[in-house]
């Protein structure tokens, strides 16, 4: 066990990634020498060599057009998109190609291989393109996983998992909790289960979801609606897809009521999904609405950064509402 | 930093001087006259008999599938299809030039690649029907090959995706030490696109072995490419890219052979991507779903005709004392023949169990795919007459 | 009134606009000269010059950036996307640019004159990429709107609503009944409200909403359940964003069921925010969980296109599971 | 079809001939010496005394900014800033070529640009600290200006967005029949993106009015020129768009000066776009977040400081008589003065209201932005402590 925080641990899953299996490598803007902006792909280049751990032009769509063909040919490239919110130049890769190669091919071909990971998530003054959480956008791309840590622990085994998994990854690292983050982390290899919802706390009253640096603000609110007197179960999705609706729905049907939150706007947003197949799945033990704590319909703002977070008032207000109904 | 791609090496100069077009001559390989004569002073390829054989039937071969094809869709018996004629010498004698474990990357109107690889008529046929028998399942429309045993990656339909993937191919294969190359058609039109700009500056900065083979037909479906670009074709691009580009006559299959020859041997003793642009022109409409009177006259068309690729490689067979006519014309029928067997055979075949609708959309259907699919079999089974293709066999096991 | 295919209504809205105002540009791929793949650009060069009706590099980021820009300076550019499978090389141009111009700028900056109309949908033996229905990728991007018309008078008098409009609109054509779809369409100017559901049929029992190519399954799956008996309000919601969920929560109060169709895959696709919406607006009138008969969560196949498509036999059965809930 | 861009005028060749970097010389226009003396034979543009004098104190009114503002991040005033320290010639020079109606559209270190269109120090602060005076309403990071009365283009994050942004502006105000042009400014690593390739296509093809403007500084944070690209520079590609191109040194001020004058004369009277490669070097760190010292070295940084583009033209300025040494220390003097005031000042002007958390997004809020807006009112209501820069004004009308 050591003591790392997000960045490390993903840090550390990397080199135990190329470390294990040479073809592996990792690339993205400013992602070789200089370790990334960053810094999770510190002193990769030095260990793994320029051929294996590079910079590359700086091109999104061609950063994952590149890691397209090189996981097809066989390679596990893990590709760095800088900003999730620069990840839209290469969404037609993604979207189009990534998780089409196989079921265009019939199988023959894949880029299985690949993980893309990004940083993603507002809270750090970044404004309108430094705080896009855009995970919603690739939910609706089937082919694709996607998968988001909550602290360095979770990142290190579901980053392995994600390189080693069959199934193109995108990984989303919540960039507000990269250095703030610390927890105790093996120093071994070992992975955590893509697709498996995790239960955080126990409770009887509300079922919170979220996932990510989220769930710090969950916990907060969990703590203060217990004051209250309110009982919460919190779950963190971990996998968004494909997610693991048995153990949300086997929450909801115990506690009969369901918040979901995340910071991209509402409209269209991840939690959209999650409630319309709770309250199919779940339709005679809701005993409230499903809530939506989310971001506004805007663009992020910097001014109104605060005003625009579900923090954990928001979510608190939201239990409430929900345990009043 | 290194000054590779700074300040040195920059010469200065006190007048505002203009880098404009036509400072550079990119000149045209030509080999064989129209008549199948070789220019004067002009380097012919070794091409053994066999070979040059080879690339001359499999043209006619693809000449009578496309015509053929064509054909069938007018008919109503597949719902597209997309010829290649004019342009058979631009695939087949690059393809030619390769060696049988480099990887094939196309855009759609290679065709003729993929047979010199050895894709069978019953291959084509399977494909261009959708049926089970085919590698891909029948997910896309007629004419998206793929096979891996060829190395011929799956079609995509979305242009000019395919170029940055093939960087990223050819640096696997470098990294994997393998002596193979990636080779990536793409026509004109799709070389607009920013999957361009990004596949060829990447391939050049990585390294990576890889040919970038642009047939430049003059048309994007009706978009001239006057209206597609305005330098000098494609060739001039390699340039600011610092990639070695080869400009050559698409429509000369001796000239394409040695362009691609040397190209691979650049690639892979350099490590390096080559650019070439083959000028050919598309005779064909862009499609079934295309009438190209209305954008160019016949007299343009006419003219290229005259430039045709199978005739003038004919011609030089012929000077070589290679070309039997005779075996040649039983060579044709034989083709014929099989086409239209195949075109019969394939129209008996199913295509694949409904079960195939959710693999491959990850390495194991999720649960929501499962739940889909035993959703889809129930419904199915309620309205069998509904879903003729696959009721049928919706518990085949 | 003139007879008129979905196709020459379009190309009938083009004209009056471009006659109208001679900032309006169409412009896009084989759109000029040849009048566009479909033909919905006709003419357009020959009547307004090569200036104002044009062919474009095949290039759709090319494309939007060039009409966001264009737009930004005052024109009114009418882009076409061949198909709405290749609007994603344009994603980042559309959700970080146009969606985001007016906001970052304070509203000095606009691209609220820009229309990009793509053709969109399945059954037309297309396979993965002439077939799918991106509307709920755009859904998640505050600052656009988004507009399917169903017939060729709905599609005249939106695309006027839609280029008058002063916010930028994808405008999506259901290509696959580009000319099955004939109607009378008034030969004059008129525009259609954008942000209003029309309800094509008033019911009791049910509320079906859809919208573009899926109104006619609609129809046709609402008469088979009349026959047995099931009354069914069909709505169609023509602009995706923002929807009117104000005309859908009345019907819904009024009828207690809901089922949403599309064709774009379940999951993530926009009939989850309509669920998701719906089942908090509505909570205590629903009867039965709301039902969505969309795509599978598969890419779009092309030998199973018939098994894929949410055709009217399962979205009957659909309200019958609901109606029996 | 036009032939333009197809077969007529290529030469054929019966060789294989590479077309090979080194090819073309694309030399670098240079005016001014390094202490500022004229080239032996240069043309010197006419630039009057009071110009010269303008650029000169805008490049020195960008540095006392810059350093003022990369101290005020460092105590935490603000939380991001981008300085141009080394590159202000580039910027400032060629704007000052340019005509007040002409837009401009940047990337993100072309402060100087804004500043010599007269942008006050007041307004550079209000952006910087994202207050309800700055007319972006305070929605961006710092140095992310925009100014529809001056023309220049609000910035976007997304690197090379704008270049086919400003092909399609230009084509705007050609069809309004204005006699003005677009510049877009972008550094040699946008010059990557996809968006780039397009973006200078289209304006080649269409004919519009734009002088692309690329600052090749040597880096694009950490990754050096040799990483981002294998072609010389930038320059090389215009041949390839058939764009005519313009190298210049851009750390002389005239020799930028005097290419974007006749990029600017071609591009109005030609119709028709101009690519200019300004070579240069960052000597500022990337930005606030960025500390170049591990991926460069100090020699590296201290060779370009001796380039000092300012020096350079105080030189030139001294030698023509022009430079009044203590006038300008005193203007010097009064720009420190002002940055310090207007720092002090702007800490005290609110962030906006509330309410336009959802203006701007439509041109009028929808319905959800409504219930959305009434919700967190309510909220910010009951929890006025936590928000403490919008719960003093909530009901402020
Ligand atoms: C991204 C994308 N945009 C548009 C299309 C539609 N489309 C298919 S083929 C074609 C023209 C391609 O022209 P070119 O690359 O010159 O190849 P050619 O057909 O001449 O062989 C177009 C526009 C597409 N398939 N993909
Ligand atoms: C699409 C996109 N990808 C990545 C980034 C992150 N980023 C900001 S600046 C920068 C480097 C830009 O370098 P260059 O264009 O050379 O300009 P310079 O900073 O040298 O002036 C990067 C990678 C971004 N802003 N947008
Ligand atoms: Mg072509
Ligand atoms: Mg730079």
């Amino acid at each position: 066990m050591a003591k790392m925080n997000l960045l490390q641990a993903i840090n550390n899953a990397l080199i135990i990634a190329m470390e294990e299996n040479d073809k592996v490598m990792a690339f993205g803007e400013d992602v070789g020498h200089f370790g990334g902006v960053f810094r999770a792909t510190s002193n990769l280049q030095e260990k793994f060599g320029k051929a294996r751990c590079f910079n590359t032009p700086l091109t999104e769509q061609g950063i994952i057009g590149f890691a397209n063909g090189l996981a097809s040919q066989g390679s596990y490239p893990v590709a760095e998109i800088q900003f999730g919110d620069y990840i839209f130049p290469a969404f037609d890769q993604i979207v189009n190609e990534t998780a089409k190669f196989r079921y265009r091919s019939g199988g023959q071909f894949t880029c299985g291989s690949l993980t893309i990971r990004t940083p993603y998530g507002g809270g750090i003054a970044g404004g309108l393109y430094h705080s896009q959480s855009p995970e919603a956008f690739f939910a609706h791309a089937a082919g694709i996983k996607i998968v988001v840590p909550r602290n360095p622990y979770q990142a290190k085994g579901l980053l392995l998992a994600s390189i080693r998994d069959d199934n193109p990854v995108l990984f989303m690292e919540p960039k507000r909790i990269y250095r703030a983050s610390v927890g105790d982390v093996p120093e071994d290899d070992y992975t955590l289960p893509l697709g498996k919802a995790e239960v955080l706390k126990e409770g009887n009253d509300i079922t919170l979801l979220a996932w990510g640096a989220q769930m710090e603000i969950m916990e907060k609110a969990a703590e203060m609606a217990d004051k209250q007197g309110v009982s919460s179960e919190i779950i963190d999705l971990r996998t968004i897809t494909p997610w693991d609706a048995e153990t949300v729905a086997q929450s909801v049907v115990k506690t009969g009521r369901l918040l979901i939150s995340h910071e991209a706007p509402l409209t269209g947003g991840f939690a959209a999904e999650i409630a319309a197949t709770i309250q199919k799945k779940c339709f005679l033990h809701l005993e409230s609405p499903i809530e939506r704590i989310c971001g506004l319909d805007t663009p992020y703002p910097l001014a109104h950064e605060k005003e625009y977070m579900p923090d954990h008032l928001k979510v608190f207000e939201g239990i409430m509402r929900s345990v009043n109904f | 930093m290194n000054t590779r791609n700074h300040l040195s090496d920059i010469n200065s100069v006190h007048q505002v001087k203009l880098i404009e077009k036509g400072i550079v001559d990119i000149p045209m390989l030509q080999i064989l006259q129209p008549d199948g004569s070789v220019y004067k002073g002009a380097d012919v390829p070794e091409v053994s008999k066999e070979l040059a054989i080879k690339m001359y039937e499999t043209m006619q071969f693809i000449r009578i599938l496309d015509e053929r094809m064509v054909a069938a869709q007018r008919q109503g018996r597949i719902s597209f299809y997309l010829a290649s004629t004019g342009e058979e010498a631009a695939a087949v004698a690059s393809a030619a030039a390769l060696e049988p474990q480099d990887m094939i990357m196309s855009q759609y109107r290679e065709q003729g690649a993929l047979a010199f690889r050895g894709y069978t008529t019953q291959q084509f046929m399977n494909q261009m029907f959708s049926n089970e028998q085919e590698p891909n399942k029948g997910r896309q429309m007629p004419i998206h090959y793929g096979d891996k045993a060829l190395n011929f990656m799956t079609i995509s339909s979305p242009l000019g995706t395919q170029i940055p993937q093939a960087a990223g191919y050819a640096y696997g294969q470098k990294m994997a030490g393998e002596p193979a190359v990636t080779i990536c058609y793409f026509g004109e039109g799709a070389a607009s696109e920013g999957d361009f700009h990004a596949g060829l500056n990447m391939a050049a900065v990585l390294n990576c072995p890889a040919i970038f083979f642009c047939r430049n037909n003059g048309y994007a479906i009706s978009t001239p490419a006057a209206e597609q670009f305005a330098g000098d074709g494609i060739a001039s691009r390699g340039l600011g890219y610092g990639i070695k580009t080869i400009r050559v006559d698409g429509n000369d299959a001796l000239a394409v052979f040695a362009a691609t020859k040397r190209a691979r041997e650049i690639a892979l003793e350099e490590q390096c991507p080559v650019l070439i642009e083959a000028m050919s022109y598309r005779l064909a409409a862009h499609s079934t779903s295309d009438d190209p009177s209305s954008y160019r006259s016949k007299e343009e068309e006419a003219k290229w005709a005259d430039k045709d690729p199978i005739k003038r490689l004919a011609g030089w067979l012929a000077q070589q004392g290679w070309l039997d006519e005779e075996a040649n014309k039983k060579e044709l029928e034989t083709m014929r023949q099989e086409v239209l067997q195949e075109l019969k055979r394939v129209e008996q075949v199913p295509v694949c169990v409904i079960d195939e609708i959710i693999t491959d959309v990850y390495d194991k259907p999720t649960w929501n795919l499962e739940e889909q699919l035993t959703e889809l079999k129930q419904h199915i089974a309620k309205y069998p007459e509904a879903y003729p293709k696959t009721s049928g066999r919706l518990n085949h096991g």
